[in-house]
């Protein structure tokens, strides 16, 4: 399904070597390895030139990165506002319970990371779930399920 | 095609554009409301079908896949042109139906036409939804194919860049944009061509680059206005800011999007790509000697970023704290030069303001508050989506006529706007008595006065600020009366706890401190001079937070103690959540009289505490119960009932 | 330059200013400013004397810069608090005035006496005064020295010429710096080796020749044969590194302003232990050329990360990115494998879920094993623990692969030898040197880069060779724009004086003084030494254990020392005691005191310094000498110098004036080293007071003249060049792992400096009596003057005058003994 | 004005709480109240370090005609005729739920509690979660690190409520030297007890630059 990923040496040499582009290579690398593994972030922080410290508290500042390795399947139970007025709150407890992990955790297997958002923009279908690039627009507990399972099957 | 050495060479390329012919379109809306109810798929079945039917190719229709139509949820939405059929709800499998029907006999499929109280409406002009609109900004968005440069200059794109760079010096394109009235659309509402102004000023005593941002970090919950500019026409965007680079005198611009929205970032990559080709953006732009360019900086998902000195750091390659002002970005913003930061939505004006004139623009809307205002309007109201007004509309125009009121049987409560930072405004005048507004015991000055009925309040600026709310970035949530204010405010400063960058204390602790306030109170716990603490710890927050996040967090709250002190009175007092919502007060039983005993509710219940027989009607324990909900989810008759 | 400057060379008399600070509240009612300035106005005046509400904020410091303006001041000290932390915005703000940082120096009467201490403001006043009093002393002794600029003439050379001396290389020639890459093998065996040591990392290998083709290429690079690394001399800016000929039979040298050395590990096969035999058991190395051959391989291979096993933990992931990417590459060509990864379950893996899926994909086996139980190697199969379920599995094996050990190659510890470098247990050339100032924190990063130093792969070689670059250049840079300067205070060499006993390099921590290593061609050992500028980090221990005092501190000299403690002790009334703290551990656990509130007995006086190892024990005594009844010295705790061995050396000194003190007949307890940390200002209070305690026990030193006679001998005896040898001597080296220093058998090592010490105390005696008495004195005078046995006093005069220290002369049969004539 | 030194026109005159003052362009209200025994109670604001408005203790009110704001003294430059006050009810408001709030979250700091006591505030409503804290993540130390130190061996991570003081991968950082000048800036004592976390044994630093 996935293609071979980019060297993380081809990503480097997207960026001109200035601390503005920390941020945008922090992206790629979360983009290409679903996470920021402590040697890409040394690599990283040498290219741009910034010290590790700062590389750190970006990277645990913003929710974006991920500094220990994701699931295979993003789960994103969006919790804005007309989701929360519409339940996103009790879907996002069922997936706790279902996948025995707690909301930014992965599974132990590295199958699944559940993940909540603050809207995904598509609130006239609240409440939704995004399942890795899928949407489940209008989600109860019974098609989520559902859902998983689906996905998980897919893979193997 | 090569780069336009000249003004001329721009319009031959789009008179050339302008003179192709005429085919049949069908525009896919592919906005996120619709994306999530599969319009990929539609649009994949539109070009299968058409290539298995083949159509001739002269008359082959040209499947679009446009930017969001704005009425989400009637998705997916199809556009029909020539014939201007209106499809709602399309699913793929309506496709052949469309080609063949529609395309091929040019009949009119009924079923999927959009249909109100025994209305059908054949095009989109007539229905109610679009009626009250006034589309300037969207007008493209949803008509154009946004990849395709050569439709938007066909739509008249880059015009106003020409008129900027031939027909104006920079002072009168600053003049244009200061009397058409022009105010930040973003949440502070400030006067943009005052905000240029200075930024020339600036860099007249302190001479060196300046730089332009657009902020498209839109990050409160529920709002896409944004997103729908930039996916539907990120053209729009990018002249905006070309044409205030011109007048700044800027050679670079940073175009800063949020995260969460990838489909705008590789629209955006793609449009300016197509621009630097025709050299609409670069050296030398069309001949004139004037240099811009703009770069993407994707958001890395932290809302506090939408606070312009936070988004500066983060373009900077900081962490995204805020830092106190002054010095303004307009004095010192990107590596201390004169920045100037607009919200997309206000770029994506400047085109229009200067093809139409200032006096035109600021003839639409109301004195201070000109020109039309997106919003998205969801919650509890029958037809959500983008709507574009002019401003000072009433929101009872909105919510009533274009939302189409609250469905169900429930009752129109309160309306949420301005996003996490605005504030909860109710459907119902109430007359305060003058002992609710105890803030002044403190010696605080009180926050919002409610000065109408909602249904009469224009929404602008001014009017929204008067009520304690904002104007924000559009966001506009509608709420009934199962929504308890209570339960809205928590949400609020949960996620605004979440975003809070950490940095200043009032912020940090105090989001939580009142959480702690608010879950007491959701619990049934406090008393009632708790919730003149919490007011005066608001104030508290407003008073001493550094940025506008941690002012402008406590809104929902003060707003709602001000309008719904007996609904916070209910919690504390009677032990009872009026609207039936916060979980601690509030108990699920089954409807014996409902249950046909499918025991679906009980094989999911977590706790395991339903019990009954297969067929015979269901019951709840009720200590064991954790409220969680799941049993008023799964079931299939609604017999799960809040008490 | 105008004539009119050049005309006055002379330094300008010392002009003292005194700041005294409020702290807002902290300070002011605390300590009565106003006696304050009262009693720093009698004579000796101080000079201008203010009082300032902040004098760190901008109001005040406009104060400041007003009154140094107008009054010419040239000396400033500011009465506040922590030097630590606010000496810098001092400089800064006073930088354009002329001052340098060595000219302002700081009281801390906030956290020393204001917030320690409830007595009268009144009183409090006069402990200021008397600190304030000894920092004048300080600074008027002071004699600026000037500032050094560092001159660079020569290019970066880059030792070792491995894969991260081609990152380097790169990076310094990107920045259009010269730079001399002496090769001890041809350029084009450079891949054939990546090949060997960066297992697996295949990706990499063409990215390595485009850089080594671009290295070759660059105008800025200079390439060069060598033979192996000789000799490096010189300092920074101005280094000779010496080489063999290639061919081995002639020395060649060469000139570079800096040096990196970028200094590759090598591979070594597993122990044959496990089965290990290149066959069926092999190693990654071998494997890793089988690949490159191109087979046959087929059948079960099982990779075992057996690193921490092996105790290599560090190299684990390492052999487990190898392990993986040989792994994948046996799936996709070699189709007739099947692979798994047996790996230890706790080692912290570098594969991602993106890894995982794919592992699935290709069939790898993933295999985690419980590390309770070592995999054991059987002829079948590998029989491990599985982690999940702890049962014991087998897993069938045709091909067994091992982690090769990994570890600094032959060249690598020649050349870190050469520079003076230390190679760890470990066997990793890692170094973290003290860093005291930012230009350090390059220099101590120049020295060692490359896989020898930290592991990692051929990417992580590259890029540390590039980083430790980019700051070389940028220093580099700074340097030929003739913008470098070498810090203020740095210890010098008075090549006159220098005996070349080398001594000082090995108490040197921070590798400044080894301008040259082992003997120089034509003139042996006998070199006197140099200290690099830029590479002291002015500790001053190798000053104050001189044995010729032939190194000074400058700008922080032992005249200065001695000022300061003179000016003190003579101020301390009877009760009164001082003590010295460390900056980095005493001092700083004394500012941390009065930060938390906490408080002791007044009649405490401590003196900050650098480093207790900077105090000469000439100071020590000179303290006794000038009046004081005690000192304490607070230093870092054992093993936590921040220097290096500061705190050990301090440790001998003070058990040499013990010895002395006793000598002179006094308690050895009146002088004592403690130690402290900035995170116990509690035990610090608990330290002072019960020395504070000791010291009313024993009473002031009832200062006859006879006391004062001895303690001048102590004094002395300490300028001995013989004294100061034995006690350098005994100091702790570098190499040593144990703490107090180790020795063979101290009993008679202590026997043997009890005797020199006695010896020498003795003749600083004789010698002062004479000095007094002006004739010359009979054995009887000299041992009912001081005391001493007659057989051991003429066994000491008899020696003394064979050294020609005395002269002994006879008049009527009887032995006369007095100053020899002559100059003296 | 009675400073006569500085010439009429780069004298900012203003007033805090009704008294006269003067200040020099680039002063701080804050600067300039200490320079005239006004006592306005801070945190997180040390001379050492470009001040970073954190602690927010030192808000004041001022008004300049008719706009009324409520701003941190210690960055704000002054300007001619600016009213300062520094003890208003809504300028108390901040101070004393900010103060309560910081009972809560460092329930462990002498300070905190004696600063506190100073405004009135002696109990806190709000629940405490780690009765042993006593960093407020004032940043005085991240700040004292990167500028007069220039090591960065410590930094904040995350964000928020979670924010805290760390080093990359909560491992000691091979960058600190160790001064402690962290400790020493610390307001409430914090980095005392976390030292350790950031500069780790210092007697196993690898290399001779510490003893081993």
């Amino acid at each position: 399904m996935q293609t071979a990923r980019q060297d993380i040496d081809t990503i480097l040499e997207r960026y001109p070597r200035h601390p503005q582009h920390l941020i945008n290579l922090l992206q790629d690398v979360q983009a290409e390895y679903s996470y920021i593994s402590p040697e890409h972030l040394t690599l990283i922080c040498d290219h741009v030139g910034v010290p590790v410290t700062q590389a750190w508290s970006v990277a645990t500042f913003y929710k974006s990165f991920s500094l220990e390795p994701r699931g295979e399947h993003e789960i994103k139970v969006c919790l804005g506002t007309t989701c929360h007025l519409k339940g996103g709150q009790r879907l996002a407890e069922a997936c706790e319970r279902n996948l025995g992990v707690a909301r930014g955790q992965t599974t132990a297997d590295l199958r699944f990371t559940l993940d909540t958002v603050n809207c995904l923009g598509s609130c006239a279908l609240a409440p939704v779930v995004m399942i890795d690039n899928d949407y489940l627009g209008r989600a109860t507990i019974r098609n989520l399920k559902k859902r998983l399972d689906e996905s998980d099957d897919g893979s193997d | 095609m090569g780069k336009l050495k000249s003004v001329a060479e721009l319009e031959s390329l789009r008179a050339q554009v302008l003179a192709a012919p005429d085919r049949p379109v069908v525009r896919v809306c592919l906005g996120p409301g619709c994306l999530a109810q599969g319009a990929d798929k539609v649009s994949r079945a539109f070009k299968a079908a058409i290539q298995e039917r083949n159509i001739l190719a002269d008359v082959q229709p040209l499947i679009k896949e446009t930017g969001c139509h704005g009425f989400c949820s009637q998705g997916t939405l199809v556009n029909l042109y020539p014939s201007d059929l209106f499809y709602v709800q399309v699913k793929p499998a309506d496709v052949p139906e469309i080609v063949d029907q529609t395309l091929r006999e040019g009949k009119v499929v009924e079923r999927l036409l959009y249909a109100d109280n025994g209305a059908r409406y054949r095009s989109a002009a007539e229905v109610p939804f679009y009626k009250l609109q006034h589309k300037v900004i969207l007008k493209n968005v949803g008509l154009i194919d946004p990849l395709d440069i050569e439709d938007a200059l066909k739509a008249g794109a880059y015009r106003s860049l020409v008129k900027a760079l031939t027909q104006k010096t920079t002072d009168q394109i600053i003049d244009t944009v200061t009397i058409a009235g022009l105010r930040g659309r973003g949440g502070g509402g400030f006067p943009t061509g005052f905000k240029w102004r200075k930024v020339v000023e600036n860099a007249r005593e302190n001479p060196g680059p300046v730089f332009i941002v657009a902020n498209g970090d839109e990050g409160d919950p529920g709002a896409f206005m944004d997103r729908a500019i930039m996916e539907g026409d990120p053209h729009a965007v990018l002249e905006g800011m070309a044409i205030g680079a011109r007048a700044m005198g800027a050679e670079q611009g940073y175009l800063y999007v949020r995260a969460e929205y990838p489909f705008a970032v590789r629209t955006l990559n793609i449009a300016i790509e197509q621009a630097r080709a025709l050299g609409l953006l670069g050296q030398d732009i069309l001949g004139t000697g004037f240099n811009f360019d703009v770069q993407i900086n994707r958001g890395a998902g932290a809302f506090v970023c939408g606070e312009e000195t936070a988004l500066l750091a983060s373009i900077e390659g900081r962490v995204g704290e805020p830092v106190t002002r002054p010095p303004y970005p307009v004095e010192q913003g990107l590596w201390d030069r004169p920045t100037v930061i607009n919200n997309v939505e206000t770029w994506a004006n400047v085109p229009h303001i200067i093809d139409h004139g200032a006096q035109w623009y600021a003839g639409v809307g109301v004195p201070h508050s000109t020109g039309t205002k997106i919003f998205s309007l969801v919650g509890k109201v029958k037809n959500s989506g983008l709507v574009e007004v002019p401003m000072g509309i009433t929101l009872g125009a909105i919510v009533e006529e274009i939302g189409g009121g609250v469905p169900g049987k429930e009752r129109f409560k309160a309306v949420q706007t301005g996003g996490p930072s605005g504030g909860i405004i109710p459907y119902e005048f109430k007359e305060l008595p003058p002992e609710d507004l105890k803030l002044d015991k403190v010696g605080l000055q009180p926050r919002g006065f409610m000065p109408m009925e909602l249904k009469n309040l224009p929404v602008d600026f001014d009017s929204l600020a008067q009520a304690g709310s904002i104007m924000g970035s559009g966001g506009m949530i509608v709420m009934d009366d199962r929504d308890c204010v209570v339960d809205v405010a928590r949400y609020f400063l949960r996620f605004l706890e979440e975003e809070s960058c950490g940095k200043c204390l009032p912020c940090r602790l105090g989001l939580k401190g009142m959480q702690e306030f608010l879950n007491n109170f959701s619990q049934g716990k406090g008393a009632p001079a708790d919730i003149d603490a919490l007011a005066s710890l608001g104030m508290a927050l407003v008073d001493g937070s550094l940025c506008g996040l941690g002012r402008t967090a406590p809104n929902p709250v003060l707003t709602s103690i001000r309008y719904f002190r007996d609904e916070y009175l209910a919690h504390i007092v009677d032990h009872k959540c009026p609207a039936g919502v916060c979980r601690d007060l509030i108990t699920y039983r089954i409807d014996a009289d409902i249950c046909n005993g499918c025991t679906l509710c009980a094989k999911n219940c977590p706790q395991a505490c339903i019990a009954g027989a297969n067929k015979e009607p269901h019951t709840i324990d009720q200590d064991a119960c954790i409220r969680c909900g799941v049993c008023m989810d799964v079931c299939p008759v609604d017999a799960v009932v809040v008490a | 330059m105008s004539p009119t400057q050049s005309v006055k060379p002379e330094t300008p008399a010392p002009r003292l200013g005194v700041f005294l600070c409020e702290c807002g509240t902290r300070i002011a009612p605390g300590v009565d400013h106003t006696v304050l300035t009262q009693l720093l106005d009698e004579p000796p005046g101080v000079g201008h004397v203010e009082t300032l509400p902040f004098s760190c904020l901008r109001p005040g410091l406009a104060r400041i810069k007003a009154a140094v303006a107008a009054k010419g001041l040239n000396r400033l000290i500011i009465a506040g608090c922590e030097s630590r932390l606010l000496h810098k915005k001092f400089e800064q703000a006073l930088e354009g005035l002329g001052l340098a940082e060595t000219q302002i120096d700081m009281v801390n009467l906030r956290d020393h006496v204001a917030r320690v201490h409830s007595a009268a403001p009144a009183e409090l006043a006069q402990k200021g005064a008397k600190l304030i009093r000894a920092s004048q002393a300080w600074l008027e002794t002071l004699k600026p020295a000037p500032r050094i600029r560092i001159d660079y003439q020569g290019p970066v050379m880059v030792l070792g010429g491995g894969v991260a001396a081609y990152g380097a290389a790169q990076e310094l020639a990107g920045q259009g710096v010269d730079t001399l890459l002496p090769l001890t093998y041809d350029p084009a065996e450079e891949m054939q080796r990546a090949h060997q040591l960066y297992l697996g990392d295949y990706h990499s290998y063409d990215r390595l020749e485009r850089l080594i083709g671009e290295v070759e290429a660059s105008p800025n690079v200079n390439q060069t044969r060598v033979g192996s690394l000789l000799q490096v001399s010189g300092k920074f800016g101005d280094y000779t590194v010496t080489f063999a000929s290639p061919d081995g039979q002639s020395r060649v040298d060469f000139k570079a302003g800096a040096i990196i050395a970028a200094l590759d590990w090598e591979h070594v096969h597993q122990l044959p232990e496990l089965g290990h035999g290149g066959t069926r058991v092999v190693c990654q190395i071998e494997l890793n050329e089988l690949i490159q051959q191109g087979g046959p391989i087929e059948g079960r291979v099982i990779f075992w990360i057996n690193d921490l096993d092996a105790g290599q933990p560090f190299a684990a992931p390492l052999s487990m990115k190898s392990a993986w990417t040989m792994a994948t590459h046996l799936r996709e060509n070699f189709p007739a494998t099947q692979v798994a990864i047996l790996y230890d379950s706790t080692m912290p893996t570098p594969l991602g879920s993106f890894d995982r899926a794919r592992a699935r994909e290709l069939g790898i086996a993933l295999t985690p094993y419980d590390n309770h139980v070592h995999p054991t190697v059987k002829n079948e199969y590998i029989s491990y623990n599985r982690a999940t379920d702890r049962t014991e599995q087998d897993l069938a094996w045709d091909l067994l692969v091992l982690s090769p050990r990994r570890a600094p190659g032959a060249e690598a510890l020649k050349t870190a030898k050469i520079l003076g470098l230390e190679v760890k247990e470990e066997a990793f050339l890692d170094r973290s040197p003290q860093m005291v100032r930012p230009d350090q924190v390059v220099l101590g990063e120049k020295l060692m880069v490359g896989s020898a130093c930290q592991p990692c792969d051929l990417r992580g070689a590259l890029s540390q060779g590039r980083r430790v670059a980019e700051k070389t250049a940028a220093l580099v840079k700074k340097a030929l724009a003739g913008d470098l300067y070498a810090p203020q205070v740095i210890s010098t060499v008075d090549q006159s004086k220098c005996t070349v006993c080398t001594l000082c390099r090995e108490v040197c921590d921070c590798l400044a003084i080894q301008p040259v290593s082992g003997p120089v061609e034509g003139l042996g050992h006998n070199v006197p030494r140099m200290v690099d500028p830029m590479l002291c980090t002015g500790e001053g221990t190798c000053a104050a254990s001189c044995p010729e005092m032939a190194l000074t501190l400058a700008n922080c000299t032992r005249a200065q020392h001695e000022a300061r403690v003179a000016a003190l002790a003579r101020s301390l009334a009877p009760d009164e005691v001082m003590g010295f703290g460390c900056q980095w551990s005493g001092a700083a656990a004394a500012d941390q005191a009065g930060l938390r509130g906490l408080s002791y007995n007044r009649r405490f006086y401590l003196l900050p310094v650098r480093c207790l190892g900077q105090i000469d024990p000439v100071v020590m005594g000179r303290t006794f000498l000038e009046g004081a009844n005690g000192l304490l010295l607070i230093g870092c705790n054992p093993e936590e110098c921040h220097h290096s061995y500061g705190i050990d050396h301090t440790w001998s000194r003070v058990w040499v004036l013990k010895k002395l003190l006793s000598l002179c007949g006094l308690e050895r307890e009146r002088i004592a080293l403690a130690h402290s940390d900035i995170t116990q200002p509690d035990r610090f209070v608990t330290t002072v007071e019960s020395f504070m305690k000791t010291m009313a026990t024993l009473g002031p030193i009832q200062r006859d003249a006879e006391i004062q006679g001895r303690l001048q001998a102590l004094y002395d005896a300490l300028h001995v060049s013989r004294v100061r040898w034995v006690l350098g001597v005994s100091l702790r080296r570098p190499w040593e792992s144990a703490y107090p220093s180790h020795m063979p058998n101290p009993a008679a090592y202590d026997h043997t400096l009890t005797e020199i010490l006695t010896e020498e105390f003795f003749r600083a005696r004789v010698k002062n009596l004479m000095r007094q008495q002006g004739k010359l004195l009979q054995l009887s005078d000299i041992t009912q003057a001081l005391g001493v046995d007659e057989v051991q006093a003429h066994e000491y005069l008899k020696d003394m005058g064979y050294e020609g220290l005395i002269a002994i002369s006879f008049v009527n049969r009887n032995r006369f003994y007095g100053l020899p004539s002559g100059p003296q | 004005m009675s400073s006569s030194e500085n010439s009429a026109t780069d004298v900012i005159n203003f007033f805090i709480d009704g008294q006269p003052v003067a200040a020099e362009p680039g002063w701080t209200i804050l600067e300039t109240a200490r320079h005239h025994h006004i006592h306005i109670p801070t945190l997180c604001s040390h001379p050492a370090v470009t001040p970073w408005g954190s602690c927010r203790l030192c808000v004041v009110e001022t008004r300049y005609g008719k706009r009324v704001q409520v701003i941190p003294s210690c960055l704000n430059p002054p300007v001619a005729e600016l009213e300062v006050f520094t003890q208003s009810e809504r300028v108390k408001n901040v101070r004393r739920w900010v103060l309560e709030m910081l009972l809560a979250e460092c329930p462990a700091s002498r300070e905190i509690k004696k600063l506190a006591a100073a405004h009135g505030v002696t109990a806190t409503r709000f629940a405490i979660t780690d009765p042993e804290e006593e960093c407020l993540r004032c940043g005085l130390c991240v700040a004292v690190c990167n500028e007069v130190v220039g090591v960065q061996a410590l930094t904040f991570g995350s964000r928020g409520v979670k924010k805290v003081l760390e080093t990359p991968y909560r491992v000691p950082n091979n960058a600190c030297i160790g001064c402690g000048c962290c400790v020493s800036v610390c307001p409430t004592g914090a980095l005392q007890k976390r030292l350790d976390t950031v500069r780790g044994d210092l007697s196993r630093r690898t290399g001779h630059g510490f003893a081993h």
